[in-house]
């Protein structure tokens, strides 16, 4: 027996509407269907009348949460695609994000987002938007990378009185497999060492995690200890473990499936070398995808996002100085 | 006195209150007194203090918008409140961070709104969802009014197409008052009539003369009504005009002399006065005392917030998340 | 031949197209030869044909969508664009950037979709006012097809109510299939029949079965016509079913057996044949060859797209921008 | 007789609706008003036909630019404020920025956005989102600061194929005055040293380089020689002259008036350190925004952004290392 990255989700999601009855779900197709990618398999029958299937209208989704959670709800809205949630962007960041700071009152909602490439999906349904989010005040933005952190981080983040942007990883649906979800765990706003190393540092989150402990995995090999960071929330962002890191190493490569412009990896070089520029022994790097939308053919899209070999070839260049 | 007259008393004492508070924040506006923009009800006193007056404060649910000062009074928001926000007193509702017309109080049911025009409708239609999943949704009302320009956002349709297919009791009064800023009708929508799109949406259409008192009572009560007994979301559509400019800064030039001279450009307040008189509704000499009574209340409330400290950025709680991060692992 | 009975066959040739490519692209997505999702337009062809067959490439502008194989091929779309694009050519019209369905020639007047459903409508419409602009728009139509679900969007509404305000030779035809992926109408609009809507846009509002050839070719070739005489936006709702899953990733179990069966379930490809039979506009032998030749034109398409190479990312131009920055000063 | 910034605007606008018949306007109040600020009046008399009021519609108004765009034209696009362009976001950076990578052929609209923050205007009227559209690949994003940058800089911007996002601060409207228009001027995505220096360098844009100016000023009288380097594109970012004045100085700070996290001060500072280390000596800092939304009241608007005494501050801390 196992447990899927998509199955976390999916228990998350009945745990938390067996446990609070301040939960809903509402997203399409996420009812009777069970959702694009069956994260709510099975809930509408186990929970009736608290999953809505909704119109194509994600603006409004985002709106009726915030109302609802104004009332006092706890909501999860499911974006069928990360790249859909631009529709309701006014919503999130706007009405949802500035919220608690205007009035006083929080807004608990979680919007789920299925996030990153996977081959054959292209320019709009592969996009990563956490480094879009993150830059509002007021949200709270995870990429969970494991399945315990699926899991855990999905149910942690409905607890929050904020809003929170949970991006999951599509292209870890169904691939990550783990044998059970951990009891124990990191709250959000905690980072991870994925793996642990004494040369150089590689600060990542999500899908990016497991590239880049293949591309360790590789540099091993020629007898370099890689440690890999997982950030796991993008916003709040653990500078603390990441200093420790780079404390350890001397070397930093910041690593994003994001566009190259700004984001996650600018973020994070932009505040270790702030924070923990005597630290450093070589120039921070940064890893992440190419700067053009997300390409749909596999061989363009294997060639747009970073891999093991482009990480391995980062690292090498940072391990040169 | 017929429920009926405490009713229509009720409105007009409202739409009283929001002109005067408003003339008098006019003023301050002039006088350079006031922090940010100045947006009036001026005219749309009628329509936006039956939809407050027709609301159960603690119960139901009303998102106002920019020019709803009549309708916040009816619904029972204290008008320290209002000057408190405008005058920039960190005792307000909004401490400062946030001004004027977005002030809100979501803990009494009456929503901040944001400024992207539209955004209100499927907020409030959240509230009344999550009042159906809590058990508490019998007999209440979810309202907000948007002007005619917002009938293009895409978040009014939305937001109302959802309230639809949700079945939720929503009102949404369109304040149709000829103009969006500047724009006119014509080039802002093509239909003869925008209480047409109710058909359309599946939802209750109402027309009424928004200058008219007893129209707008009547019609604006009735669809509260509709919606309370389970009728479903109802559209109310307001025929009006903006006796002034968009905000303080605007003269409303544009707005053409046969727009001003026309049906709709009749003050709303004379209407109602002539109209309580004649139906013995309430004497002149009535409505003259609670003009003076309310004027007075404006006073206070003015001089009030003009005491109070602004707020102070180096006591300001600098922060956009409830939650203190780092948190610590339970 | 009459002029109709031309159209009618050159309607039905494209639905045989659509029909027969699909089948092809849906062997080939089951054998795991196709890159990405395959979206079908499986019972859908009379509508999508008959709105490409009335427009006039070069002249007239058409952005389908995911379910207009049938109209993309009407409106002069090379079956090689559709093959070489679901079989990763690098040769095909988005070079491996984009897939599938998005796949457009925008300079030939067909946009190339974005997934973000509503978001062609407004684009059309800045096609169409764009000719206004330069003097060309006479005569023209520029059209668009959504679904059901469609219609929800923010996107649709903003988009038809401004090719509404600028009066815009618009048709947009709305291919009420009964479901979005497996959401069905219930959940997602509340109003008796989407038509309504039209009047509520202020534009010219059609209804047609979407399985009857003949009316399909009369309403939305007649909604074409109006446009293209001054007639200012025309909107058709064409009710029909979906002969298949929302993609062939899914089966479609969700659709009752009480909806297949209906009246909307019958193929219109079946409706027509008889239709043209009867009508004596083509005979079933004339029919069965046309068949034969399309199968192998089909047949061609998919082999010489096996053939050409598939994009190579050490070739590929990695850049969104057509400008080549640094620029110098002039 | 000064020009002011928004006059600049409108001069560009009547230049480029003079000299090229593809050019027109769409905007909420632009037409006979002549647009919330002015920055269009007398184009619609002056230009009949060419100068159109639209609903307000923020996501039609860019879809239809797109299209006008494909058909030939060259659109300029006033949102009333850049806050309201969250209604267009979709259109902006799905259909308007990957436009030219998926089809090849390219979409020259330029969609002005009222940017930044004036006291009084609270959340919703003041943000500033250059940050937002740069990480989008397919967008050129300009931040002008000069009046008769605000002229050249929209003139070229409708003269580039690609799309942009031309923000123009609103703080510098009517604040802003030049003698004249300068008739030399940069590219789009040349850099411009505002103000020479030798201690330190202040990267920075928009109205924000006025106040580094300001500080630099100030700093002048303790001795210290602060060089102020305008961005004047954050996409293209002009790396090459941050760097040449980063080798003079050592010393960075990236200032902007954005958010904190993410944007564009930290692409300059992940730029800087990854291309120029060795240049560097000292950590570099960023000074940005408080992570709240711009507050309404006079009072807490003007600590909320960075001032001529935070921006001492920070360099006074930057000179300390
Ligand atoms: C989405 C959006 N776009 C633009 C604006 C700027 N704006 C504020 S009020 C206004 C006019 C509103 O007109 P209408 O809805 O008719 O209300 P009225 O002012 O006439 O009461 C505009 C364009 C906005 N607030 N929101
Ligand atoms: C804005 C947006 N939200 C969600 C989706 C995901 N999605 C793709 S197709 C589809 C269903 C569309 O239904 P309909 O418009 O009725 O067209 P049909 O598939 O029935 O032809 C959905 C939800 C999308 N493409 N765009
Ligand atoms: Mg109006
Ligand atoms: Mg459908």
């Amino acid at each position: 027996m196992s447990v899927t990255y998509i199955d976390a989700i999916r228990e998350a999601q009945e745990t938390l509407l067996r446990e609070d009855p301040r939960v809903f779900l509402y997203g399409q197709d996420i009812s009777a269907f069970g959702g694009a990618f069956k994260a709510t398999k099975g809930l509408a029958d186990a929970f009736p009348n608290r999953v809505f299937d909704c119109p194509i209208s994600e603006d409004a989704m985002i709106g009726l949460a915030v109302g609802a959670a104004i009332e006092g709800m706890r909501p999860i809205i499911e974006m069928q695609f990360a790249d859909f949630s631009s529709i309701a962007f006014n919503q999130i960041v706007n009405q949802a994000a500035t919220h608690f700071y205007r009035t006083g009152m929080p807004i608990p909602i979680t919007v789920r987002l299925p996030s990153g490439g996977t081959p054959g999906s292209g320019p709009f349904h592969s996009q990563s938007m956490e480094g879009i989010y993150a830059q509002y005040p007021g949200l709270v933005v995870v990429t969970p990378a494991t399945v315990s952190d699926a899991y855990h981080m999905l149910i942690d983040s409905v607890k929050l009185d904020d809003p929170v942007l949970y991006c999951e990883h599509k292209f870890l649906y169904r691939w990550l497999k783990s044998k059970k979800i951990n009891g124990e765990h990191l709250p959000i706003g905690k980072a991870r060492i994925a793996r642990p190393g004494k040369h150089a540092t590689v600060v990542t989150y999500s899908a990016m995690v497991h590239e880049a402990v293949r591309a360790a995995d590789r540099l091993q090999a020629d007898g370099w200890e890689i440690e890999v960071v997982d950030l796991r929330s993008v916003k709040p962002l653990d500078l603390d473990t990441v200093l420790a890191s780079v404390a350890r190493t001397g070397r930093l490569l910041a690593l994003g499936e994001a566009f190259p412009w700004g984001g996650v990896t600018a973020e994070v070089v932009a505040k270790v070398t702030e924070e923990g520029f005597h630290l450093l022994d070589a120039p921070p790097q940064r890893l992440n995808a190419r700067d053009t939308p997300v390409p749909y053919h596999p061989k363009l899209w294997a060639a747009h996002r970073p891999t093991p070999e482009s990480i391995c070839e980062a690292l090498r260049k940072l391990l040169s100085f | 006195m017929s429920a009926d007259g405490e009713f229509l008393r009720s409105v007009f004492k409202s739409m009283l209150r929001g002109r005067i508070l408003e003339n008098k924040l006019s003023s301050l506006y002039k006088a350079g007194k006031i922090v940010g923009g100045v947006y009036l009800g001026k005219g749309q006193e009628a329509v936006s203090a039956s939809l407050g007056a027709s609301l159960v404060q603690g119960k139901d649910c009303f998102a106002p918008l920019i020019r709803d000062q009549a309708g916040r009074t009816a619904f029972g928001e204290p008008l320290i409140d209002c000057t408190r926000t405008y005058l920039g007193s960190v005792e307000g509702p909004m401490k400062g961070r946030d001004g004027n017309i977005h002030r809100g109080r979501p803990e009494m049911g009456m929503p901040a709104m944001i400024s992207h025009l539209g955004a209100q409708v499927p907020l409030i239609a959240g509230m009344l969802f999550a009042k159906r999943l809590k058990g508490t949704l019998d007999g209440c009302v979810g309202a907000t009014s948007v002007g005619d320009g917002a009938t293009s956002t895409g978040a009014f349709h939305e937001g109302l197409n959802l309230a639809a297919v949700e079945h939720l009791p929503l009102v949404i009064v369109v304040a149709n008052n000829q103009f969006a800023y500047s724009t006119p009708n014509t080039r802002q929508f093509a239909c003869e009539d925008l209480v047409d799109r109710a058909k359309g949406y599946g939802v209750g259409g109402h027309s009424v003369d928004g200058t008219d008192l007893l129209a707008c009572a009547s019609v604006i009560g009735g669809a509260v009504r509709l919606a309370r007994e389970g009728g479903g979301p109802q559209m109310v559509v307001a025929n009006l005009l903006r006796l002034g400019g968009h905000g303080e800064h605007d003269d409303g030039s544009y707005v053409p002399d046969s727009e001003r001279n026309g049906k709709y450009g009749r003050d709303c307040i004379e209407v109602a006065i002539r109209q309580l008189a004649e139906g013995g509704i309430a004497t002149v000499e009535e409505m003259a005392v609670w003009q003076d009574e309310i004027s007075e209340e404006v006073q206070r409330a003015v001089a009030q917030a003009q005491q109070e400290p602004l707020p102070d950025p180096y006591k300001e709680n600098w922060t956009a998340l409830s939650t203190r991060f780092p948190i610590s692992a339970e």
